[in-house]
């Protein structure tokens, strides 16, 4: 198994420690993993991706073109990798914001309104975690015991309170995710 | 007209009494929301279109979140190595002594690597202005610990405060530029209050003045927020910058 | 026991420092390495180990701060990117004129000049074939994994002082950057200074009576002597061609092409490996992991049994030249590689070795 | 004596939501709003425009030089 | 009319920079070759052109006065010896970065670090190779007489205009203190602003309206932009790679032996000659002026007719990479050298190649 | 034995009371007659030996004519590249805290190549002494301006007089070093006549004093002829000193 | 009371001849030799060493340590 | 002609300048000349030499292991050169400090007591005038005639008063030239 996710958003969006999640999840299921993140200054304010890998065997490159799953909260990042998910592959977006919905008919679009449920949730710390949900949801690629350790590794000792939080917030995810075209 | 007149139709019919000067691009600053050096840029720019002299000025960029002061200074400019903007300013000065050149520097810029160009151009009197933002900090990259950054203050580089014991006192460079003779005019001012804003244009002012009459080098440091180092609002970075970078670097004039 | 930790590549770097025993680590932050002396600032190593840690000057402080502790016998550290790293050019070229054993890191970015802060791997003739002055050669490691980041301290400091000679890991921003899986070895402790008497011998300046005394210098003012000590130095470099070259080979036994590639473009090779099979081409890849002493010989091997070789480097082509100088004629050699930040992608790199050698 | 009265235009989309401007208005004129511009800040707008003076303060400490500032003065009532 | 001299290698170069109409020079001291500075200083050249020349705080504050002269447009002039320029390389990156016309002088001395102060022509590495950061290329010119100390003036302006480019001229202690017979040009006359502009197009710094001003930078934080910078920068190199490249042959008719040296070697090896064609060996010199671009392919076509090729320099072998490079196979190629700042007399290079080729 | 004792009896029975110490090798100076920098370089090794920590000693030589110091100086010696002596020092000293760490520098080396790392070793307070001989000139390379050359003073580089108004004041380093917390003490001698010497000797103890007591950076500046250069005779500029780098560089302790 | 009576080695080919010591000693003992030594130099000898009292001026002030000063202080009288 | 010249001795006795007056009379005399120097720390104090070239064709090689001549005016200056003559070739010293004289049967030794005939003159500055006087005696490279503009052109302006007695000096050393052995 090799699943190859790219996951892109605004640099508030938590786009980056949903990655890390997610790796340390992988890690915890005994997959190889890596997590390359677009650094710089385009990150202040801009927008920021982050190339995840989980896999059963030894990575090559941490660096493709085409993914199996292209994650994308927001509409430059749809602009920019809706091309890029492989024929058959899966395109999750938030639609809160997008103006212009994806249009490809060779991959499987799901959506997740994930900003939409964390308001509900009155916290928007948990919006990622609904991401995340939404993706487990459809490519179940690490179990939700691995993912609950791999948060608690990920997270800082004094935030482990939130643990509980967050797995509520995966849950809805789990639940609330859409389908919009399937092929 | 009477007092009832709508904002609306004071837009219309009033006097415009401020407004982005043409010497700043309309380019959208890449800095933080509430960076001090949008204010630096603009006063700058400012006082050169006041004098009248921005088809006559060439800046120097540093290296430092104000390295594309150049997409923003809506004049000739030029982007310097890091620390090497006032040799870069001896340059182009010693061939166009009557041009108006100046650096914009920070204080990772000036006062760590770039010591050495700093108090050499001093040293001369280079005919220059520097313009020194010095936030405590480096910002462009990080937020780590500058020369400049106050005892106990956290950085990424000093994260459990920093430690006068290992690594020395926050440096006053600007006093110490004062005590060189080719140095006529060196002040200290911040930008985070209107009244402190007018008054750190004054001081630019007066430092390009200085320029236009050869009379030495001139040194406007600036003490600013760096609230995304210092991981504040702006607001309240403000605050704090009054609260403990001003004992620290007191306002005003310290020579001319 | 070995710790299974997930690191961005300059952390993993940062930790091992740590737990190499090292005694010293001067640096200046520069984008994209920062995170070294972050973390080692927020580890407090000095509670750790005892282990020195110091934001320096400048880049030029920071070299020379590694030059008085390597001199002083001691495990030294320094890490920077491109621009800083040419600042520290005189530094290097004292501390190899000097036999000093250092370990330095390189995460490279794309240049020239100021650049831009994204990956690149344009540094290679600067550390290869002598960014400094004067005949000296660094040895370099290039790491293509988190794992290697850290691994190649220990490695490092181990060549650097079997042949007092200042190592550099030329890494680059991707490597640096990325999280992967990093098994941690366990703590060394920091050796003392009988132990590295023992270890390395008595050459350390710790403070001597007159009749034991060491000096420290790269300075022969006699032409006679500096040639003598040229002739030593160059007689090392020998050695270490003869025994420090390391490599690696994947899929090679049947291959058509060969690709040779270094640190993050190896491991972007990898996956060319894979995509080329699934067209039926047959690819290799040879993966330098010294740059130098370079495998020439292992490429010049190969160079009998395949087609074509290209050199995939993320930038203009530099390592092509040793490569060519392995293979000296016996077939073509041909450089791809973005640049300038960009990064190619596995299919990008099949597509140049098709064009270049198939269509 | 006629009070200056005073105007100000921000330009939202340079804006960046900085709150510097709220805070330096002696007249309480600017807010954020709830609503953020295409680069997801909350601009300031004049929410109490008519107390607006013309002080200029706002347009002085804005980093990013959103707010343009008009001054009406009106007919002085003795002449 | 020309003017007939003896002077010292650097002092020739010192009086070409005034007469070539140079609006600048910064530099700070180093043997062996202060006498630029020196020369310069003593001939008061702002009295005859209004030519500034200051001595700097460091080597580095000398190459980035230069850069902020050379951003004006100015015709800026930099000297230094091995030690003083690696200290430069960021500098020099910077410049070749945002394309900046200038022209610097390196006085080799023996290295590495502090080395010694006598001739050696071990950066040619650190020069052609690039000892900065980044994929970039100076054009480098190697003088092999005190003439060419002054002529590489003009030419090296001409070129660095021409191309937009950092120029290094590469000469040696040797060439820089020998003293030699020198035909200096007349003075030119600076140029004025109006002038500049017409003759290499308006980018200069130097104070303009909003709407026509100018940038000199090397920084583009997109990568997308920055490749393309590198793109245009490799696409300019690959202009001068064909239109530049200049070389002397020497002997080389019927030559059975090639030496390829450049600058003081190249003069050693002529001699070399006479003595092989008293030993009845028959044996040609190849020597590139310019050491970038460089003669690869004349090279290559010499490698056709003759049994070796044997490069002769000041250092432990750098160049013969290069020739190896050009001649890719096709005959054997070995390097002679004496270094450490000792210079190999013509029977030492004679001996040499008939050792390595002959007996 | 009476007042009638011949000179060579004298040697025979009376007491030592002066001889080259230990700690300076046998090597003959590589000094150009009459050059101070042997006397600087004598009592530096005085002191250790007098302290007894010959032994755990480890000095910086400089580029410059000292660049062969550690030939003379029979201890634990490194070469520095040009300038970077404070910084060499540093790592050195941050790992050997208990050692007697000192850098000799000239003026050219500490005052204008080096003024960054002399800078913020100071403003660190790194635990180590500076030996700082300040002869107006780099003496090395053949006698041109440093940044401490007076103005109107003849050097290779400015061979009608330093131009003060092109190439600014001579620099006092040594106050601007004063000026930071992290230097305990600053103190200029010279050493030109016996009674200097004596001075000079005691402020160098201080310093290691002050090193043992861990108290910071200390800097001893010793004003000093470079006759070479200068193109006189060693007493003549022993005498040209005295008139003309006192005044400008006048003797006594600046802090501490 | 009797008078400190002293007497110097000069180390002649260690001598660089820079004339300091002979102008620092206070009783003129020091003068510079007519021959030259090894390096070509003219060393200093103390040409009227009976005058010597051992104040070591003349070693301080040496760049070359080239002279050792030995002191003798006879009986005082009255013991 | 080609006459390939070693001058080597004190720093202090005017060893470049004598080479720099003999590159300059080449040159008046229309030959191709080439002078390079010794020079570094070594010269203070210490020892300096100076190859010195004259030749009607372009001068390859400034850089010789042999010489036609050598003028050697101390001991280690000659235990360094005499080996470097040229057979048949010639060897010109100053006894003056002279103890173990030169020993080769293959070349012609002169020797010139210059430092003798300097003091006579009472001026230690024509010293090296009358060791070129000597060795023009023996090599007639240049005219006399040549010398004295080199002269000119080699000494600054102030100098030129100088010209007639370094003119003397050379007719002396032209004059008190002695031959020890010929081959
Ligand atoms: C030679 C070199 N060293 C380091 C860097 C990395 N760097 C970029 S900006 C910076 C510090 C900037 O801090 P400061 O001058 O205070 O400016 P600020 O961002 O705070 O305005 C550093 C260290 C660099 N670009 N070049
Ligand atoms: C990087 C570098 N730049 C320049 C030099 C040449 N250099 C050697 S010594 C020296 C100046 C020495 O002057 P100072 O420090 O005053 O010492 P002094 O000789 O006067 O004692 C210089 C410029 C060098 N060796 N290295
Ligand atoms: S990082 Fe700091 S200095 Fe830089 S733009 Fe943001 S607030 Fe301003
Ligand atoms: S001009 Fe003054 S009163 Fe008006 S909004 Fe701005 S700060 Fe408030
Ligand atoms: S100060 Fe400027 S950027 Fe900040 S909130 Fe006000 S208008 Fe917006
Ligand atoms: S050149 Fe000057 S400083 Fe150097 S040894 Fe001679 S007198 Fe001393
Ligand atoms: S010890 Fe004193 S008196 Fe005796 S020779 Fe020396 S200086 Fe003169
Ligand atoms: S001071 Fe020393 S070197 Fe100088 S003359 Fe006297 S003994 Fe000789
Ligand atoms: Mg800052
Ligand atoms: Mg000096």
């Amino acid at each position: 198994m090799t699943e190859e996710i790219i996951i892109a958003g605004f640099g508030g969006q938590g786009v980056l420690s949903m990655g890390k999640i997610l790796a340390y999840s992988g890690i915890m299921q005994d997959k190889e993993v890596s997590w390359m993140p677009s650094y710089g200054p385009e990150m202040r304010g801009g927008t920021a991706n982050v190339t995840v890998i989980l896999s059963d065997e030894r990575i090559s490159s941490p660096v493709l073109r085409d993914f199996d799953t292209a994650i994308v909260l927001n509409q430059p990042s749809l602009d920019k990798f809706e091309k890029s998910v492989k024929p058959g592959g899966i395109l999750l977006y938030d639609p809160n914001g997008i103006i212009h919905p994806p249009t490809r008919k060779d991959i499987n679009i799901y959506k997740i309104d994930a900003a939409f449920e964390a308001s509900k949730m009155k916290s928007s710390k948990t919006f990622n975690m609904i991401v995340l949900g939404a993706f487990l949801k459809l490519k179940p690629v690490v179990e939700m015991e691995n993912v609950l350790k791999g948060l608690k590794k990920s997270l800082p000792e004094r935030h482990h309170h939130m643990i509980p939080m967050n797995e509520e917030a995966i849950k809805l995810g789990i639940a609330k995710v859409e389908e919009v075209h399937k092929i | 007209m009477s007092n009832n007149i709508t904002p609306e139709e004071i837009i219309k019919n009033g006097t415009l009494v401020f407004e982005k000067t043409k010497l700043m691009t309309d380019a959208h600053l890449s800095y933080c929301p509430g960076c001090g050096h949008g204010v630096a840029h603009r006063i700058t720019m400012e006082v050169l279109e006041e004098m009248g002299v921005g088809d006559q000025a060439i800046g120097i960029a540093p290296v430092g979140c104000s390295v594309l002061a150049y997409d923003f200074m809506n004049i000739d400019m030029q982007q310097a190595a890091h620390g090497r903007a006032p040799a870069v300013a001896t340059g182009i000065k010693r061939l166009y002594p009557d041009k108006f050149v100046f650096t914009y520097q920070g204080d990772g810029d000036l006062a760590a690597i770039g010591t050495n160009e700093t108090i050499h151009a001093c040293n001369r009197g280079e005919n220059i202005v520097i313009i020194f933002i010095n936030n405590g900090i480096y910002g462009m990259t990080g937020g780590q610990m500058a020369p400049t950054t106050l005892g106990g203050m956290k950085s990424s580089t000093s994260p459990y405060g920093r430690d006068l014991g290992m690594t020395g006192h926050p440096i006053k460079i600007t006093e110490m530029m004062a005590t060189l003779p080719g140095v006529c005019y060196a002040t200290r001012q911040a930008v985070h209050k209107p009244g402190l804003v007018r008054k750190a244009k004054k001081a630019i002012r007066k430092a390009f003045e200085n320029q236009k009459d050869k009379k030495g080098l001139s040194i406007v440091e600036i003490v600013s927020n760096c609230n995304s180092g210092w991981k504040m609002s702006p607001v309240k970075s403000n605050e704090w910058l009054e609260e403990n970078m001003l004992p620290v670097f007191p306002l005003g004039d310290i020579k001319g | 026991m070995k710790e299974l930790k997930l690191m961005k590549g300059n952390e993993a770097f940062a930790e091992a420092v740590i737990r190499e025993g090292v005694d010293a680590y001067f640096g200046y932050p520069i984008t994209p390495q920062s995170e070294v002396i972050e973390y080692l600032m927020l580890e407090e190593p000095h509670k750790r180990t005892g282990m020195v840690v110091l934001q320096a000057e400048s880049e030029i402080g920071a070299i020379h701060m590694v030059y008085g502790a390597a001199g002083a016998g001691k495990k030294a550290v320094t890490s920077s990117s491109s621009p800083g790293i040419s600042l520290k050019q005189e530094g290097i070229s004292y501390l190899a004129g000097s036999e000093l054993p250092c370990v330095m890191l390189n995460v490279v970015r794309g240049g020239p000049g100021l650049g831009t802060i994204q990956p690149s791997q344009a540094d290679y003739f600067q550390t290869v074939k002598g960014g400094g002055h004067g005949d000296y050669k660094l040895i370099v490691l290039a790491p293509a994994s988190v794992q290697e980041m850290a691994d190649f301290v220990e490695d490092g400091f181990e060549l650097a002082f079997k042949y007092r000679n200042p190592v550099m890991i030329l890494s680059d921003g991707l490597i640096g950057q990325m999280m992967e899986k990093v098994y941690l070895k366990p703590q060394k402790p920091r050796l003392t200074d009988e132990e590295i008497r023992e270890k390395y011998g008595n050459w350390a300046t710790i403070g001597h009576k007159p009749s034991e005394r060491n000096i420290i210098t790269s300075l022969e003012l006699k032409s006679e002597r500096q040639e003598k000590h040229n002739q030593k130095l160059q007689a090392k470099y020998r050695k270490v061609e003869k025994n420090e070259v390391r490599f690696e080979k994947i899929n090679c036994e049947n291959a058509d092409y060969l690709l040779v590639a270094y640190g993050s473009s190896a491991r972007i090779c990898q996956k060319t490996i894979q995509l080329g099979k699934e067209k039926g081409i047959n690819i290799g890849l040879l993966r330098p992991i010294t740059l130098w002493p370079f495998p020439s010989e292992e490429i010049n091997k190969m160079a009998d049994n395949v087609k074509g070789i290209l050199s995939v480097e993320l930038s203009t082509g530099q390592m092509v030249e040793d490569v060519k100088l392995a293979v000296n004629g016996k077939v073509p050699v041909e450089h791809y590689g973005r640049f300038g930040g960009m990064i190619h992608s596995p299919d990008e790199v099949l597509e140049a070795l098709e064009e270049k050698f198939i269509k | 004596m006629a009070k200056i009265r005073g105007a100000i235009v921000v330009d939202t989309e340079r804006c960046k939501g900085c709150d510097l401007c709220v805070v330096a208005c002696p007249t309480n004129v600017i807010a954020l709003n709830k609503e953020v511009n295409g680069k997801g800040y909350n601009p300031a707008f004049p929410k109490n425009h008519e107390a607006c003076i013309a002080c200029m303060n706002c347009s002085l400490v804005c980093p990013d030089m959103c707010i343009t500032v008009y001054r009406y003065k009106p007919q002085k009532e003795s002449v």
